[in-house]
């Protein structure tokens, strides 16, 4: 029992006994939970302080069999992949709960306990070492967030959890297809056994098999990042869903996909991974640029976010099948950016929500007037998202864009776009809300003509009036609760941003470790492809 | 030793203790902060960094902290001063000391008083972490950095929708030019290894042609978004919606300069790259006479400045394009000076009117504000190019060396520079002299806003023969050939400004009818110049609305919902009619349910009966 | 099976296992019957009990068969099961019942849409 | 003898099985399920199962069916409805069963193995000594487990049945 099975059970612990707490007691329950999810999120910031940051592989291994015949092993580890994921997992949750704090109402005992449910789900997805075990998680984790939406979503909500349930599951039933393919060859479910099998050549798959395998895991992740066409689920699933279910499904579950695509379709199948690797990152190109020009058309705040995560996502996968160094660290050091900024954009939305009980870009305006902190913690989070180097996603995009310039320079100059379309629909929408006058209120006669423009017009502006003045009716500014659930995320955003040297050493050495194996694949020297070996060919 | 890093950091406390509590503080306090710390930072670059260092082939070099590694990408966060970089940031600081000065009177009965300060010091933070990068990376931070405050700044008055207007279009357009500066650097990386200007600089000599001018005219994307050419220069005028000495500190003095800093910076690889070179000499000229003819038709005072900002960018382009690199630079530093003093006049006129910024609502107030005019008038010398003072001397540099390159772009140039005397003259007659049009009685600026003009006023004159430029930098910059004529192209370039403003002193003081006379008689043509060629519209209707319905009706309303969505539902449907009979087994009756139940196990009974049974 | 051979059985005096397997099975087919056919939703739970029966009786003839007592445990735990069953079974037609007010199962249909 | 006992309680076994399905009443077919319950106690007796037979009377005949017809009784159930709308329970579910018969027949009547065959007193291995000894040794984790089972069966029943009190 080590300090990763403890981050592991404790939200399972906390869940179970979340279930005995009578309902009546809707305070405790709330605690109760956050204190668990605390508890898990102290626990896993031992596991980044114990975790040696220059070596490949996994640590913290509980390995043993859970199941003998299939041989099923419970087998959990975390390397620098997975690291910095669990704790994505870990300290999103009891943000999660805080945000949830007074906006749910009812049913609070099965809200609060599943959401640590869900932690329990996704801490384990992150650090499974075996096919089956990470299955199981994979779907544990599709359980809550399918009642977070069915529940406690917004009008549509049956329709959107439906079609987000199935989605996923037409995806990872391929995915389950393969996993049990790979046990019949391997006759074990054990990662790190399959893997080297497959690399040493034990297991010769077929170019047919080696492709088709690959695309069921492919496809599987694919839906949940979710890839250009596959994403339609996500706007309406993020619309539905509760605040902190668009956190916990932009910040960690979409996260899911990407992960799966380094850790497993990468390394298996490296042979079909390049081959395919060409649409892929057509897909993921189109993404980028689709889900952004979208995004810029959207009526509904939580919309324009979901597909700007669909942009964002994009880059993300066009890191990672980049095959490059830079590339592949910057894809993974994007997923937790991503999960940082958009998670923090959906908190912010959903105090704006809460106080004015609409998502239209439409019903809101002037919001800086009258709440100017809660205004300049989205400012951040919008220029963090933005890609403003000093913020977090700075470093991610860049290093993405880079190590695609390098692999091909069209993939970039085309991915580039993303940013400056990026730029346009947020800025956009945060004119529209936090600038202006609120809804409503009566625009002065505006004169635009012929230098009309009045340096000194009566700005009753700013600040100065706080929320006390006419149009802060029903916009208080950042409570204490909210201050705690922003905070945080604002100083992840300027600290990834500033020192990404924290986070990103032992991430680069997994996918030191990771590139490799892909150049190693036994059957590598099979197929002809453009060389791989990142800046290293250029720059010496 | 020089601690580079005290520099840019002055001005981020500042910016931080007004930021977070600004709101609670006096204004005294506010401004001592604000003041305080872009002062110290200037008196710590002259003071301490400027005479200590020994500038023959020395160059201050730190390593703060690795700021992003990754494989053999590895940027560090590094600060450099040579002399170029001292040059900037004797500008930079020491105009922001200036300007902000002037700005608390200026802003003294605005709301968000701490907040505009706290831009203002961010910004400055940036601009200097811009000029003292020594890699690139560091410097498109800079170069980011800017442009968000220049975005804060000119939606300074946020309940202005054309105001937030103007901030999205700045930050839109310049991310536009940063894609180009993005990837610039990826080249630069792919071909180099390394993102430090040493390295780079090194070994851009040897590397083929065809790379280097890809880097270089990529790097003039970035820095036609940020110094405001042609295409990309349409968000300055725009810009203008900010407060007074925002325009004068960030969009013409500092921040709208970082690209002729930069293609300076990079003058290295721009060399080894003849083709490029000559495209951005060509578009600093386009874009100079381009902006000079708007320039001459606009009414608002803040407008013929702008218009004039990027006509005199589009010069030191110009300079750079022809090789003339120090030339360039030295045109910037005189620039810094005159337009920020212009600008400020301009602030200053505003306030006088009462915040009145149309022209045909000012005249004759140099009776009511001598002080002014009288630096105005400074300024509007030395931007004519008025023998002696500072503009003069750098513009000549600038167009000798064009006739060294190509002698039409001389005589393109000359033309331009008769245009830029015509039309500030224009708008210092029409404020300044005639009678006053305008409602309200004008006022004389306080003593904290005139004090700062009449600093840079004497910069103005006599900047050009204090800081020769070109000799500080002669070692940085390859020599350009002398020209036997130089003399005599002097003469010609001086007459023309002097024309210049000779004709504006006759349309505008001698016979106020002739200049609508022209107007009418140019018609369409006058029109079209006035609305600045319907840039905007034309890229409204070619690129804005396109993609904004493009986006709406094709890609979200027809192919997110309408094929996608559809294809998805439409497996569904397709399944639901298919399977009616599956339909059907979703009676909700429970009986039925059993008898599929029990369907499905004499199924398996038989197959595993037919199997041979279960062992 | 001829009647010779059910003559020698009984003057055997010992019963084949396999007839009582067949009797499981009748048993079991009435118990399926009843829980397919009747609308009365006690009379179906009580086919259930009547399948479960059929199966215990199984058990325990193949225990015999092979002189066993885990066929025993196996029927002893499905009676354990069917008790529980059958508490919980009846408190949900009580709900059921008090709910909607029928015992028709083809009533209860809210499964339906 | 044997023979004889067997076919007796067979023939009450699968006489009142057949009751119970064709009574319209529910207390009908509850009584006539406890004579099931009795008769399958003999047999099982017959086949040496002696702790199962008196377990079989105590606690199905006795306690499962006495909660039975007391539902039946608190319910105040009356004759079946003969209303109904599952027309696929009747057209699907009688030709079903009928394949069932047939199949189960078939099957058994060829796949079967070789059985032996029964006699009073061969197996004298379900005696409660020994299934008591089997159930608290080998058995001994899934008879907890099963302890648990019906400890959350009585809860969920308490829960289910309780009137809602607010």
């Amino acid at each position: 029992m080590n300090l990763l099975d403890l981050v592991i059970l404790i939200p399972a612990i906390g869940f179970l006994a979340a279930l005995f707490i009578p309902r009546a007691n809707e305070q405790f329950i709330r605690l109760f939970t956050l204190g668990v999810s605390l508890l898990t999120f102290v626990a896993s910031l031992g596991l980044a302080t114990g975790f040696d940051k220059n070596a490949a592989g996994q640590q913290f291994v509980t390995n043993f069999v859970w199941i003998q015949n299939p041989e099923i092993h419970y087998h959990v580890g975390i390397d620098g992949l997975s690291l910095w994921m669990v704790l994505l997992a870990t300290f999103l949750t009891p943000i999660a709960i805080l945000i949830s704090w007074t906006s749910i109402e009812d049913r609070v005992k099965e809200f609060f306990a599943l959401l640590l449910l869900l932690e329990f789900g996704l801490v384990g997805v992150f650090s499974a070492w075996d096919l089956f075990l990470f299955y199981v998680f994979w779907e544990i984790v599709l359980v809550p967030m399918y009642f977070l939406i069915g529940i406690w979503g917004h009008d549509r909500r049956i329709y959107a959890a439906v079609k987000f349930f199935l989605y996923t599951m037409a995806g990872s039933v391929l995915m389950l297809a393969a996993i049990i393919f790979l046990y019949t060859q391997a006759g074990t479910f054990d990662y790190v056994t399959v893997l080297d099998q497959l690399q040493s050549g034990r297991i010769a798959l077929s170019h047919l098999q080696e492709t088709l395998l690959f695309l069921a895991f492919f496809l599987a992740f694919a839906i949940k990042v979710p890839l250009f066409p596959l994403h339609t689920w996500l706007p309406d699933a993020h619309v539905e869903a509760p605040t902190a279910g668009s956190v916990m499904l932009a910040s960690v579950m979409l996260k899911m996909g990407t992960y799966g695509l380094v850790r497993f379709c990468l390394p298996m199948f490296p042979v079909a991974a390049r081959e395919n690797s060409g649409w892929i990152v057509t897909l993921a190109i189109i993404g980028i640029i689709y889900g952004a020009l979208v995004a810029m058309v959207q009526p509904n705040m939580k919309k324009l976010v979901a597909y700007s995560s669909v942009s964002h996502l994009g880059f993300v996968v066009l890191g990672v099948f980049s095959f490059t160094q830079v590339g592949l660290d910057g894809a993974v050091y994007q997923m937790l950016n991503h999960g940082i900024s958009t998670g923090a954009l959906f908190v912010i939305v959903g105090f704006l929500y809460g106080r004015k009980h609409s998502l239209l870009i439409a019903d809101f305006g002037g919001v800086a007037t009258a709440a100017p902190w809660l205004s300049i913690m989205f400012m951040i989070t919008t220029f963090a998202s933005i890609g403003l180097p000093t913020l977090n996603n700075f470093v991610g995009e860049f290093l993405i864009l880079q190590g695609a310039a390098i692999r091909n320079f069209t993939w970039a100059a085309f991915a580039s776009l993303g940013v400056i379309l990026s730029a346009c629909y947020m800025l956009w929408m945060y004119q529209r809300v936090f600038f202006g006058r609120a809804a409503g209120e009566p625009e002065p006669a505006d004169d635009h003509g012929h230098g009309a423009h009045n340096d000194h017009a009566p700005v009753h502006t700013h600040a100065v009036h706080g929320g006390h003045d006419s149009h802060g009716h029903g916009m208080p500014d950042l409570s204490l609760r909210e201050w705690a659930c922003v905070l945080p995320l604002v100083m992840m955003m300027v600290w990834m941003g500033m020192y990404s040297q924290t986070f990103l050493p032992a991430v680069s050495a997994q996918d030191a470790r990771i590139l490799t194996t892909i150049e190693k694949g036994p059957q590598a020297s099979n197929v002809n492809i453009t060389p791989v070996s990142g800046g290293s060919a250029h720059a010496r | 030793m020089f601690k580079l890093w005290l520099i840019p950091l002055l001005p981020f406390l500042g910016f931080l203790i007004n930021g977070i509590f600004g709101r609670k503080l006096p204004k005294l306090v506010i401004n001592a902060v604000a003041i305080g710390s872009v002062v110290a930072s200037f008196l710590w670059v002259a003071l301490v960094v400027g005479p200590s260092t020994d500038w023959g082939e020395h160059k201050v070099q730190a390593h703060y902290f690795t700021w992003i590694q990754s494989g053999n990408f590895n940027v560090g966060w590094d600060f450099a001063v040579d002399k170029l970089t001292m040059i900037m940031l004797m500008i930079v600081t020491g105009i922001g000391s200036l300007i902000h000065i002037y700005a608390t009177s200026y802003m003294d009965h605005e709301g968000g008083y701490y907040r505009f300060f706290a831009y203002l010091n961010l910004f400055m933070f940036f601009m200097l972490n811009l000029v003292l990068a020594a890699n690139y990376l560091i410097l498109f931070v800079g170069w980011e950095g800017v442009g968000l405050c220049s975005y804060l700044l000119i939606g300074f008055y946020f309940h202005k929708k054309s105001a937030t207007n103007a901030g999205n279009k700045a930050f839109i357009v310049n991310r536009v030019g940063d894609f180009g500066f993005a990837l610039a650097m990826f080249l630069v990386f792919i071909n180099f290894g390394t993102l430090n200007f040493n390295g780079v600089f090194a070994a851009a000599p040897g590397k083929p042609v065809e790379t280097l001018t890809a880097i270089a005219l990529l790097m003039l994307v970035g820095a036609a978004g940020k110094s405001a050419q042609i295409p990309l220069y349409v968000w300055l005028p725009d810009a203008m919606e900010g407060p007074t000495p925002v325009s004068a500190l960030i969009h013409a003095a500092t921040m709208v300069t970082a690209g002729v800093y930069m293609c300076s910076r990079s003058s290295v690889i721009f060399l080894h790259a003849p083709a490029a070179m000559q495209v951005v000499a060509l578009i600093g000229l386009a874009t100079a006479v381009f902006a000079a003819t708007i320039g001459i038709t606009q009414y608002d005072i803040k407008k013929v400045f702008a218009y004039s900002t990027v006509s005199q960018l589009g010069y030191m382009f110009l300079g750079v394009g022809v090789g003339a690199f120090s030339a360039g630079i030295w045109h910037l530093m005189t620039h810094a000076f005159f337009k920020a003093l212009l600008f400020l006049g301009a602030g200053s006129v505003i306030h006088a009117c009462h915040g009145e910024q149309d022209m045909r609502q000012m005249g004759g107030l140099r009776k009511y504000a001598p002080w002014t005019c009288l630096v105005l008038a400074c300024g509007s010398l030395a931007i004519a190019g008025f023998p002696g003072t500072s503009g003069f001397f750098s513009k000549d540099a600038i167009l000798t060396a064009a006739y060294a390159h190509a002698p039409w772009m001389f005589w393109v140039g000359v033309v331009t520079a008769g245009m830029t005397a015509f039309y500030v003259w224009r708008a210092f007659w029409m404020t300044f002299w005639g009678d006053y049009r305008g409602h309200g009685k004008p006022h004389e600026s306080s003593w904290v806003m005139l004090a700062p003009l009449m600093v840079l006023a004497v910069l103005s004159l006599a900047g050009g023969f204090l800081f020769n430029v070109p000799e500080m930098l002669k070692d940085m910059f390859p020599e350009h050939g002398e020209v036997p004529e130089e003399h005599m192209l002097m003469a010609i370039s001086v007459a023309a400004g002097l024309i210049g403003i000779a004709l504006s002193w006759y349309m505008y003081v001698v016979n106020t009818e002739l200049s609508g006379k022209i107007a009418n008689a140019l018609g369409g043509v006058y029109r079209l110049v006035n609305d600045k060629y319907r840039v905007d519209e034309a890229y409204d209707a070619a690129i804005v609305e396109p993609i904004i319905h493009g986006s709406s009706a094709v890609l979200w309303k027809t192919i997110d919902q309408g094929v996608i969505d559809g294809a998805v539902n439409g497996i569904g449907a397709r399944a639901q009619n298919v399977g009616g009979l599956l339909r059907r087994i979703q009676s909700g009756n429970i009986r039925s349910y059993a008898t599929w139940v029990l369907a499905g196990s004499v199924v398996v009974i038989i197959l595993m009966g037919i199997a041979g049974g279960v062992r | 099976m001829d009647p010779a051979q059910i003559a020698g059985i009984l003057k055997q005096g010992a019963v084949p296992t396999s007839w009582y397997l067949a009797l499981s099975a009748v048993l079991f087919v009435i118990g399926v019957a009843g829980f397919v056919l009747r609308r009365n939703i006690i009379t179906v739970f009580m086919c259930i009990e009547l399948m479960l029966n059929a199966v215990n009786l199984s058990f325990i003839a193949f225990a015999h068969e092979h002189k066993q007592v885990s066929g025993h445990l196996f029927a002893f735990f499905v009676m354990v099961v069917a008790a529980a069953e059958a508490a919980v079974g009846l408190a949900i037609i009580l709900t059921v019942f008090r709910n909607r007010s029928t015992l028709n199962i083809d009533e209860i249909d809210s499964l339906k849409n | 003898m044997d023979p004889l006992f067997f076919l007796l309680f067979a023939f009450i076994t699968v006489a009142c099985g057949v009751n119970v399905v064709l009574q319209k009443h529910p207390i009908s077919s509850a009584l006539s399920l406890v004579a099931v319950m009795a008769s399958l106690a003999v047999l099982y007796l017959l086949l040496g199962a002696e702790f199962l037979a008196m377990a079989q009377m105590i606690v199905y005949a006795g306690a499962i069916m006495v909660l039975f017809v007391f539902v039946i009784m608190l319910l105040n159930a009356g004759t079946e409805a003969t209303r109904g709308r599952s027309w696929t329970a009747t057209i699907f579910g009688i030709p079903a069963i009928l394949i069932l018969i047939g199949a189960l027949a078939y099957f058994m009547q060829t796949g079967m193995p070789q059985l032996g065959s029964v006699k009073f007193g061969d197996f004298r291995g379900g005696g409660a000594y020994q299934v008591g000894y089997a159930l608290f040794t080998e058995y001994l984790l899934p008879f907890e487990v099963t302890s648990v089972l019906i400890l959350i069966a009585i809860v969920g029943a308490i829960v289910l049945a309780r009137k809602e009190l607010d």
